[in-house]
């Protein structure tokens, strides 16, 4: 039913936590230009734990714990990747990447075409995003449209263990500056592991669960939500398709259109309020590319527009199955 | 490298000694009777117990994090009662004692960590700005507001009843961010009425402050052109009084001072901390003989100015009022969804309507459904 | 042939800078608590010269010359709000509105709401925005989708002196937090302003141009653009109706729509990049809401997604009379 | 309030004074010969032509605009001449007189402000980095690369084919910049071998010195905890013994440094810039007389060093610099279109591509179409 390209041998099974933190090893084992930075990922590994023991193995002149300033850590990291590193910075949450926006957007995303190519900046800004964690303000936020706005930054994320394994060491290894979300909520979801497969591309959206009667569009947290939507639906007899686009920026839009000609109906999906969320991008492009094959406007689930919400009412501020089945009632009500 | 010095040293100011003892620093004294102090003591037992109550919320579910002042209380109460009425504060998220000492309810501060709102108490009515959870924005907000007062003829009249200051709390970890160091630019460039009151707690979560600077944190305002002292930050006398000549430094229109009141994070960062991860027994051990209330109980009942009696009776006080907090915490209502929608903007959009409608009326379909 | 809410008495001619010199200096008068910070925008009355004669006239308590350090000038503006000021802030260029960035969407933009309306965010943040002026890196960004999909804030550009002298009072009587962007290349344009008329809502589009086979959709400085394709296209026989947003959020859908359900056809522009610009949003809004109506997919001409090249490569990025009525081709293609 | 000194006083290194005397100081000496003082000269002088040049061709239409280092000559040479090859800058956009020591071709810096790239030299190559006009941006960049020398244990060998560090230019208005100060941090925490200079020039655009700190610069780095130090930027002298000597400092592993060269900006702030506005000729008038040129012209007559056509040769050296410099200018190139597009990515997207392609073909289609 998947069309995952990793191999179908049997993995580890682990959590998408430690499937990250496996990944990130590897990638300081595989180059010894690698190097972490962030605030807390030395001796506590993060507060999410992702970094848990690297700094241990591999010492505090790969692993850096920075102080309390998240442009510095950018902008720092910026001056390392001009020296040969390739920095892995970790912004501890969402809403504290916003005093990185202007290293992010005005040095890390043009930094390669203002050098003509000369100054690479082989960068991956991990930010454990979104909501569903009963947090407090600014912990719950998806910011990646404010990313995927911006030429010269790639934009991925993961939904699973095996995608966080191999996505964080493809981000890590691409000479693009990468903004990598980890959807902080699934952090704990296991998943198999195989870490001899070939992973898929990392720009190439996958087709997790097949269906023909509306394609259901998201990534990162909200791909989980959609599969559960879909399961639901089957159980009323209705087939649909759900596509993890795993990349934000930029889109695999051939494997959504392909689904689109197929189903002719979408939804699509993700925590970021609606206004100018990725669903915009989708819905335009879709529109455009798709024109004669759409029975239904593109609709659009989203977080409200509005801030992130107090934790007791951010269950109705994300998005869940029910939300997500009504767009597709709507939708083929067309 | 480091030059951080330990909790003694001549460069801190200190007015009681860890034993309790009273002693005199050339440029501080602390005047206020023993009533007074038995006041600091009584708004200090009761803001650890608020504390401790609400880490027991959370522990038991009722809170999703709690930000814990343990250990601080000297410092917030000390620097809490320093201000006057017309003062204003801008806390960071661990300010739990300066709020009791501008009134807010600590059910309110309870709020936002159950999640029931963002901040529910009045900012305006209480001089005590939302909780700033993005660290260091809030001393730019003060320094902004301080520049107002200016402007509005706030400062300087030689009025004890007019003139104002603001005060923002921060942490150590926060000096090194960006907003921090360009406040204090602005406080300087401007001479703004401003008092950056730094919480030295000598932890930002796991990173201990050799990490941000390697000189004393007070002297970062040398490099800033307007004074900075370090007090002990478990001794209240000494923190008020110093506290209290900065503010008054800024009332009078003499500008901005930064406080560094160097004292210790007893407990983990939040409830959701495992300190064991990064540092060690022993420096939580050497800071217990530094406790903030222990030297003032000794100091008072020394000076016959407490007994066992006025103990216990602040004992069942501070029992009281946490089986309030308690009770009102488990009854607070949750918000209606609709407080998701309102205020977004003062003046509400059609599109932010039309989608708040269009919800209700989804939810609406649902119940019907069921 | 316009809509134009303004009254038709004539009124002054003068240049769109000048035409916002006035209006700040009516908001001046207006209002004791209106102050002005920024850089340089004192004796020098700002690059542009758009606060020339104002510090003269109303002192430095009220227009203030600011340390260099954005994030300073907007973080101290939000605390003179919260001490009842309505401070209008300007940043010098497009690309360095970024230092603040972290005060606008984590705390002008949440303010209000996190107060339950206790504590308003009365602000004005001025941006000279967009290209055209031959400048080097950095001036000439259109940042307005960064702040548009960001709750809580308000985004309007003007395109023409009349709007510039009555947009700007208005959002500086707002309770709410504007992004006030200001097309530089068009400061030096002359218009007429009545200054005794009563302006239109500050939110609410206007039809500057009738016609009847496509709707051009443009705000700021691409509305000069839309209305020169449109004669050019007159002069083909072709009747384009032009709409001039002026808000880009909120965005009146109202005005685009019943302009949609008569022509059928659309094509938006703008000067930022396509991918997650304003376009998308309209783009899905309109396919939402007009679905039925549309005979050709919302067509986008925005800058490329890249960077913004340097002078000499400008006039290709940046959408022109062709580049639109290539795309009104392409449209009526369908 | 302000204690902002003159270019006089006791906190100033200064080795050679306006008038041409060389004078000594306790802590530093230049201890060149004459004919490498004459190679300074030579260098100011070739760079104030080049500057000269680059601003007629902005009158002349030629650049959208230029920032002239008029009057920062010594500042730039001197602490440029201080670098070893394998250090490494980090300058903002005034910068010519130190790309000039880089070897970097002065073209190449036209080429930004014409238009036709956005930074056309090697970075790598000329161990000189891309102009950055974001104020305060290239200050964490050189604090982290020197972080990456440090790990590549190009620092702290006692060799000095091998020991490296970087510099950083900035202005006065930059200090307020959360970036630079976040520099500051960082550089003191990681014990960064990098050496902060800043050419105090007295003005951000219109805005002076007094509007960004009330002390002078160089003190900001005893917030930070590490050492600061005044010195005559006019004086290449000077510049060069207190640049060579923080170079060695980060050099030999003892970290950074601030370096406030007290300077002036005799021109405009850029060819867009209008200074009549907001300053006095009288200043412009005052600071004339402590030109840098003229100095070192004073100093070595004197000595007999130079002569009049020793002064005249450089004079025709100038001459056709700038005559190769305007001929070079008028016939770089326009980029093409395609430049927009490539690197972007350094994998290029398929999503660009296209964009590529499409556009492409409608330029193409309009051609046929004439
Ligand atoms: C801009 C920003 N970055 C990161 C965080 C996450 N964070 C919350 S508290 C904290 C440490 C703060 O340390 P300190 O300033 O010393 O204050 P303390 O918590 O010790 O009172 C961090 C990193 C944040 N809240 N804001
Ligand atoms: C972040 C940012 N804000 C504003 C500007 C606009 N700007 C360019 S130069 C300048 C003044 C810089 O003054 P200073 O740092 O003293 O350097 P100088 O130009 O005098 O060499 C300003 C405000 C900018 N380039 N970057
Ligand atoms: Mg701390
Ligand atoms: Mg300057």
């Amino acid at each position: 039913m998947s069309q995952s390209q990793t191999s179908t041998s049997a993995g580890r099974r682990m959590t998408m936590g430690k499937a990250l933190n496996a990944g990130l090893r590897r990638a300081l084992e595989a180059d010894p230009k690698v190097v972490l930075a962030g605030e807390d990922i030395g001796k506590l590994g993060g507060v999410f734990r992702i970094t848990e023991g690297l700094q241990k193995d591999f010492g505090e002149d790969r692993v850096i714990d920075s102080p309390l300033a998240e442009s510095g850590i950018v902008g720092t990291a910026v001056g390392m990747a001009m020296r040969g590193y390739r920095p892995v910075v970790e912004i501890q949450f969402d809403g504290f990447v916003y005093p990185a926006y202007n290293q992010i957007v005005a040095q890390v995303a043009k930094m390669h075409h203002r050098s003509r190519g000369l100054v690479p900046m082989p960068m991956v800004i991990r930010i454990p995003f979104g909501g569903g964690i009963g947090a407090v303000e600014h912990h719950s936020e998806s910011p990646e449209a404010y990313f995927a706005h911006t030429a010269g930054l790639k934009v991925v994320s993961c939904s699973n263990a095996s995608d966080a394994y191999w996505m964080i060491q493809q981000a890590i290894a691409l000479d693009d500056p990468v903004i990598f979300l980890e959807p902080k909520r699934r952090y704990h979801e296991k998943g198999e592991v195989d870490e001899d497969a070939t992973p898929a591309p990392l720009h190439r959206a996958r087709v997790v669960r097949e269906g023909t009667e509306a394609t259901l569009l998201a990534y990162g947290p909200m791909v989980k939500t959609c599969l559960d939507a879909a399961e639901a639906a089957a159980e009323e007899g209705r087939a649909l398709e759900v596509i993890d686009l795993r990349s934000v920026s930029p889109l695999d839009m051939q494997t959504v259109a392909t689904s689109v000609q197929k189903t002719g109906r979408v939804v699509t999906v993700h925590e970021a309020p609606v206004n100018l969320g990725l669903g915009a991008e989708l819905a335009a492009r879709i529109t455009e590319q798709c024109f004669y094959s759409l029975e239904a406007p593109v609709l659009r689930v989203g977080g409200f527009d509005t801030p992130y919400p107090p934790a007791r009412l951010e269950d109705h501020y994300l998005p869940d199955l029910d939300r997500v089945l009504d767009a597709v009632d709507r939708s083929l009500s067309y | 490298m480091s030059e951080h010095s330990g909790s003694s040293g001549g460069e801190l100011v200190q007015l009681l000694t860890p034993q309790g003892e009273r002693i005199d620093h050339p440029d501080f004294s602390y005047s206020g009777s023993d009533d007074e102090i038995a006041a600091h003591l009584r708004d200090m037992v009761l803001v650890r117990r608020i504390d401790a109550e609400a880490t027991a919320l959370q522990r038991q579910g009722e809170l999703g994090i709690w930000t814990s002042l343990l250990g601080q209380e000297a410092a917030q109460i000390g620097a809490g009662r320093a201000l006057r009425s017309q003062d204003v504060v801008f806390p960071s998220y661990r300010e739990h004692g300066v709020a009791w000492c501008r009134d807010v309810d600590p059910l309110r501060l309870l709020g936002l960590f159950r999640g029931v709102d963002l901040g529910g108490w009045d900012p305006h009515a209480a001089k005590f700005f939302l909780y700033a959870i993005v660290i260091g924005a809030q001393t730019l907000h003060a320094t902004g507001y301080a520049m107002g007062l200016e402007k509005d003829g706030e400062v300087g009249n030689n009025d004890p009843e007019r003139d104002a200051a603001v005060i923002s709390y921060f942490g150590d970890g926060a000096t090194s961010q960006g907003d921090v160091n360009e406040s204090f630019v602005f406080a300087s460039s401007y001479n703004a009425p401003v008092v950056f009151f730094c919480q030295n707690n000598q932890w930002a979560i796991s990173e201990p402050i050799e990490r941000q600077s390697r000189i004393p944190l007070y002297r970062r305002a040398d490099g800033f052109g307007f004074p900075g002292i370090r007090v002990d930050g478990n001794d209240v006398l000494a923190v008020k009084a110093v506290t209290e000549q900065a503010l008054e430094r800024a009332r009078s229109g003499n500008g901005p001072t930064l406080i560094e009141a160097f004292t210790y994070r007893m407990g983990a960062h939040t409830t959701s901390d495992d300190p064991t991860k990064y540092r060690l027994d022993d420096e939580l051990e050497q800071w217990r003989g530094k406790d903030p209330i222990e030297r003032v109980k000794a100091y008072l009942s020394r000076a016959g100015a407490i007994d066992q009696a006025w103990l216990e009776e602040l004992q069942a006080e501070s029992d009281a009022l946490a089986v309030r907090l308690r009770e009102d915490c488990l009854t607070m209502p949750d918000p209606d969804v609709a407080a998701s929608f309102e205020n977004v903007y003062a003046e509400q959009t059609p599109y932010l309507a039309e989608q708040q409608a269009a919800y209700a009326e989804y939810t609406a379909s649902f119940e019907e459904g069921n």
